[in-house]
């Protein structure tokens, strides 16, 4: 079994690193860009756990682990 | 007293903590491996800086959930001093003992280099011995120390003093200029309410004698020495 | 016993398959008769690594056999073991060297530096000392541009560099080890083909020197640390050719390091060794498991016998010959005392780090590798790590330069700040600010001043370090360039106040086919030789990187010297810029007049050309007697150097690269056309300050070594200002110091970072 | 217009960050966990530029500017 799970910052936290992206792609050429937010983007696999246990399993990993509520929203996908 | 510096696997402040306690202040000092459990008769704890578990996913995120952890946050909760530097301060915040978080520098680049550091509190055991507006000059080596909070918890910990260290010039001046990362309002340090927990950006440690550039350093450790009772040898 | 297998799926031997691996037809008739068969492909591999200049020398090694490697102080001899140690007293020894990841960095240099950093570390601790500083050398293609659009080589340029850069940064800092020192050039000769050369400096105990060997018939040998995967497939035989177009094609996977894992092995290798169980320890590095197995049994004069089931790999379904050619980061092989392998298995679990015990040592002289039971090479090991081809390869002399004939006018004014702008000559701030120098507590004199001084706690020493090399000396008179290096780094250790030790050094250079280039190789050989002998360095070890050659040209040639030095006395500890209004500034050596290969003619008029500047050991010694004898009186509180910039820029920089002051100089009547005055490159050549008072004692100190010193200004104001020959000029120190130390980093505002 | 990359290391390459990770996931009450691997992901927006050029600049940055073409590889996503 494979799960996604994107953790972007959140809105109204500072983003460093997009903020110098945005700037960057700006001047690469697409002066259009208004904002760019960078994040991590994770690959999980999983083996032999039900998708149920698995699934519950991983919302509370990506909340506690991967992903810092402070600063951070987490979306989880899971291949079926 | 005894002191204890934690040990997570990437730790690379230990050796100089550990120093800076036993050689330069005569504190017996122990390395206690994260994967211990107990923090039993010590009287100050130090998270040291340094890489824990590479900073992969986030500084500080897998350090948290080591096994020695439980008992650093049972320590705290139980008013022990407790101190953590650069990567200390990231994995207390990630352990919400501290409240905010630290994120990249807003230059993208990690930066060591002397900074000015005023104090803005000393109701506290970590500058008992300073003064309000006093000019500490300690470096800073860290690539993600941009401090970051909401409005409404960087309002709080202003208002009950948990504010301990801005970035400024050596002057004492705090401007946009003197921000080396972005932090917000140049936070370089911060106490929970309790007071009992510090987490800072710059490290202390390495201002500790004129050959290294500063001894200023020495009025974070001796604030705390003095807290606990102990009269040091520097 | 001749009994190793073909295995069905590896591709035939044809004389396509064995060019491709770099091996001549000779090379091959050598390896026939070494085995007394055909090898097979996996054997084929073994050969073209092991026979890669990178791992061989078969180039060089004749070359290398000129330098003096020996002294009271040598522990362990250039060659012997991984790194060289050097006894630094009461007991204390350091082990020291520098190495080049050139190639790698071209590709990827964020990856390419880091790796770099990784195996000169893994260098340093194999010898069981504990590292404690990294130096580095880079050296990039212009990064400045003056046109509006900047253009695409530029671009690239700046990429490589901040790529580099951050690179180093991110290993060395994870890890915990301070990057104190190095240099920086540009130069057009290093366009798409950078140079990086990374140094580090461990300290150990006499009685703690590791050995590389595999002895003890029956010893079980053990493979710790990260598992292999497919990187870096036969990377040493990659930096043994030239980059072209399609390198960056068939490049294997990329190495990718990891500075958590070498931290954690680091320390587990470090505690072992604290223990009895260890019998002999190497690092894997060029050709990974390969070289590592045949070198330690070659040591040992005894054989080694591996099963590649047992190694930890990453990935499935990898043959034997991509095992053993992986060069993948983060490995070590340790040959353990039979009966103490729980200490080993204890502290690795300790440290969470793969470990598997994968072979024995035995008494029959083979490199064996076998998958279970089925043999998969077997080579006489002796022969595979010694017996590779030597090469004595053509040389042909350049024709050598012609003095020059005049130096162009300029505007002075304006020369001195295009000068301090020059990325080359300007502050690296924008680097080493990237570094953390100051963990582990020993940065004494933090970057900026000529050498770096660090304070070695657990030892009580201070060592002074420095690496140094001006390529374009190098390149307009080989030998004489080399010379200058070596006197360069031992005037930056003297200027700090300490005596030279010993010498590691890096020699890059363009392919050794070509004569000219074997002309320059030689000729550097000869005169860094000539060098360590003259300052009773002896060389402690180094590395060969050639094939450096872009589509254009071969670099510059580039022997960078690394040289470490002892400070007896933290009050002797002196570092360049200027400390006190009213210190009086003398220039001990003379005026000079060599404008070959100036920075002047570089940077002004894009002129590389004339007769570098000579240097004269026995006047060198003098002067650098000179400045410690008046370092310990208590007379010298400042000590630059003169190199890149000549005089003007000393003064400038002892100016501007500390507290900001200002100073007056006059230099009364010279006869010299100013920019010759101000900018020559003559060698042999300190500005001091000193406290009025101690002028005459200071005099009277140098004229007992016969060495020239004059009163030329002192310091203060808010200005720069400097006279000769009735002409006047004056800058205001402020400025300077914004030309200079903003330079580097206006440049690279554009760069793309790493993020 | 909104776009999304994904830049994730390449299969081959070494994933030093993805192992830690799988490492503290295990811990974390997942054994069944088999492997991670950890990227980027980016979220650009666009205003006034038609899909198609911006499409063909996209691509353009996010292969030599987002992600790393010698151990990376990136998706591009484009919101409609
Ligand atoms: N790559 C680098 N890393 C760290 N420090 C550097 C680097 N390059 C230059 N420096 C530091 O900048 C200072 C000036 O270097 P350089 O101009 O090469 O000095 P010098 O000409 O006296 O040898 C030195 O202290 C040197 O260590
Ligand atoms: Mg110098």
């Amino acid at each position: 079994m494979k799960a996604r799970v994107t953790v972007m910052p959140k809105k109204s936290v500072l983003d460093p690193q997009g903020v110098a992206v945005r700037d960057a792609v700006a001047q690469h050429g697409l002066p259009e860009v208004t904002s760019v937010r960078v994040g991590k983007f994770i690959e999980v696999e999983i083996n032999g756990l039900s998708e149920a246990d698995a699934e519950a399993k991983l919302h509370e990993i990506s909340r506690e682990l991967l992903s810092n509520p402070v600063i951070e929203d987490y979306e989880l996908h899971i291949e079926r | 007293m005894k002191a204890a510096v934690i040990r997570f696997p990437g730790s690379n402040c230990d050796q100089d903590c550990f120093y800076a306690l036993q050689q330069v202040f005569g504190v017996p000092t122990d390395y206690v491996w994260h994967k211990d459990t107990s923090l039993a008769g010590y009287d100050l704890v130090i998270l040291p800086g340094g890489f824990s578990y590479g900073d992969y996913l986030r500084c500080g995120a897998i350090a948290r959930y080591s096994p020695i952890m439980k008992a650093v946050v049972d320590y705290a909760n139980n008013g022990g001093l407790l101190l953590g530097i650069c990567n200390g301060f990231q994995v207390l915040t990630e352990s919400r003992l501290l409240p905010g978080a630290l994120v990249r520098n807003r230059s993208l680049h990690f930066i060591c280099e002397h900074r000015g550091l005023r104090v803005e509190a000393t109701n506290n055991p970590f500058l008992s011995v300073a003064k309000v507006g006093d000019v500490l000059n300690i470096p800073i080596a860290h690539g993600e120390g941009n401090y970051t909070a909401d409005e409404a918890t960087l309002d709080e910990l202003e208002r009950n003093g948990q504010v301990l260290l801005r970035y400024s010039d050596l002057e004492g001046n705090v401007s946009d200029a003197t921000n080396p990362n972005g932090s917000a309002r140049n936070i370089a340090g911060i106490c929970n309410a309790a007071r009992n927990v510090f987490g800072l950006m710059p490290h202390p440690e390495r201002a500790l004698e004129s050959a290294l550039g500063s001894e200023d350093g020495k009025i974070i450790f001796q604030s705390i020495l003095n807290t606990l009772g102990v009269h040091s040898v520097a | 016993m001749n009994s190793a297998v073909y295995l069905p799926e590896d591709p035939a031997i044809t004389p396509e398959v064995i060019a491709k691996h770099g091996i001549t037809p000779e090379e091959y008739e050598r390896i026939q008769s070494i085995l007394g068969r055909d090898p097979n492909y996996t054997e084929l591999g073994i050969f073209s690594v092991m026979w890669s200049e990178h791992c061989s020398y078969k180039n060089s090694r004749p070359e290398l056999r000129k330098f003096p490697t020996t002294g009271p102080t040598v522990l362990v001899k250039a060659g012997e073991e991984n790194a060289g140690v050097i006894d630094v007293g009461d007991g204390w020894a350091v082990a020291f060297k520098m190495e080049s990841h050139n190639h790698p960095s071209a590709i990827e240099p964020f990856q390419g530096a880091a790796t770099g950093v990784g195996g000169i570390i893994r260098d340093i601790f194999t010898m069981g000392a504990r590292p404690v500083f990294n130096l580095n050398s880079l050296r990039f293609g212009p990064i400045s541009s003056d046109k509006e659009q900047t253009p695409d080589n530029v671009r690239h340029n700046r990429r490589l560099f901040s790529g580099v850069v951050s690179g180093i940064a991110h290993y060395g800092n994870c890890i915990g080890i301070p990057t104190v020192g190095g240099e920086v050039y540009f130069d057009k000769s290093y366009e798409g083909n950078p140079l990086v050369n990374v140094f580090c400096l461990g300290v150990l105990k006499h009685e703690e020197i590791a050995r590389g060997a595999a002895s003890g018939i029956g010893n079980p040998v053990f493979y710790v640390g990260a598992e292999t995967g497919r990187d870096g497939l036969a990377g040493a035989a990659f930096a043994s050719r030239e980059l072209t177009e399609e390198s960056k094609e068939d490049r294997p996977a990329v190495q990718v390091g990891d500075p958590f894992k070498e931290k954690l092995l680091m320390e587990a290798c470090l505690e072992l060794l604290q223990t009895d169980a260890v019998a002999g320890i190497q690092d894997m590095g060029a050709a990974g498991l390969t070289c590592s197995t045949c070198e330690t049994a070659s040591r040992g004069g005894t054989g080694v016998e591996i099963d590649l089931e047992k190694v930890p790999k990453r990935e499935s379904n990898m043959t034997p010959y991509e095992i053993l050619l992986s060069e993948s980061q983060e490995r070590m092989l340790i040959i353990v005392k039979k009966g103490k392998e729980q200490i080993v298995k204890d502290i690795f679990i300790k440290w969470d780090l793969p470990h598997a015990e994968v072979g024995v040592v035995n008494d029959d002289g083979m490199m064996r590798v076998k998958v279970g039971d089925t043999v998969v090479a077997e080579i006489p090991a002796a022969k595979l790590a010694d017996e590779a081809p030597v090469y004595h390869r053509e040389v042909k002399p350049r024709p050598a330069q012609k003095p020059l004939e005049s130096i162009p006018c300029c505007d002075v004014q304006l020369a001195l700040r295009k000068l301090l702008a020059d990325p080359t000559i300007a502050s690296k701030e924008w680097v080493y600010r990237q570094y953390d120098h100051m963990v582990r507590l020993g940065a004494n004199i933090l970057p900026g001043s000529d050498a770096a001084v660090f304070i070695v706690r657990e030892a009580n020493k201070i060592l002074a370090a420095t690496s140094d090399c001006n390529s374009t000396y190098c390149e307009l008179d080989p030998r004489e360039g080399a010379k200058v290096a070596v006197a360069e780094a031992a005037r930056n250790l003297a200027c700090s106040g300490a005596v030279p030790l010993a010498v590691t050094d890096n020699l890059n250079f363009g392919n050794p086919h070509k004569p000219e280039n074997f002309w320059q190789l030689r000729e550097c050989v000869e005169g860094l030789a000539e060098g360590c002998v003259a300052f009773n360095t002896p060389v402690t070890g180094g590395n060969v990187s050639l094939y450096n050659e872009s589509p254009i040209a071969a670099v510059d040639p580039t022997p960078t010297v690394g040289m470490v030095g002892i400070i007896e006395d933290p009050a002797h500890v002196t570092a360049s810029f200027f400390r006190e209004e009213g210190d009086t500034i003398l220039l001990l050596g003379e005026l000079g007049s060599e404008m070959g290969g100036s920075h002047y003619l570089k940077v002004l008029y894009d002129r590389k050309e004339g007769l570098p500047p000579r240097v004269d050991f026995a006047k060198e010694i003098a002067l650098h007697d000179t400045l410690r004898a008046g370092i310990r009186q208590g007379l010298i509180r400042s000590a630059h150097d003169c190199s890149e910039g000549g005089l003007g820029v000393a003064i400038a920089e002892s100016c501007i690269g500390g507290e900001l002051t200002g100073a007056h100089i006059d230099f009364g009547a010279t006869g010299l056309q100013p920019e010759v005055l101000l900018y020559n490159e003559s060698q042999t050549r300190v500005v001091v300050s000193v406290k009025a008072e101690n002028v005459a004692a200071l005099e009277q100190l140098a004229s007992e070594y016969g060495v020239p010193a004059r009163v030329i200004g002192s310091v203060g104001g808010d200005t720069l200002r400097i006279s000769a020959d009735g002409k006047v000029w004056e800058w205001e120190a402020a400025h300077l110091k914004k030309v200079w130390s903003g330079a580097i980093s206006q440049c690279m505002l554009d760069a793309r970072q790493e993020f």
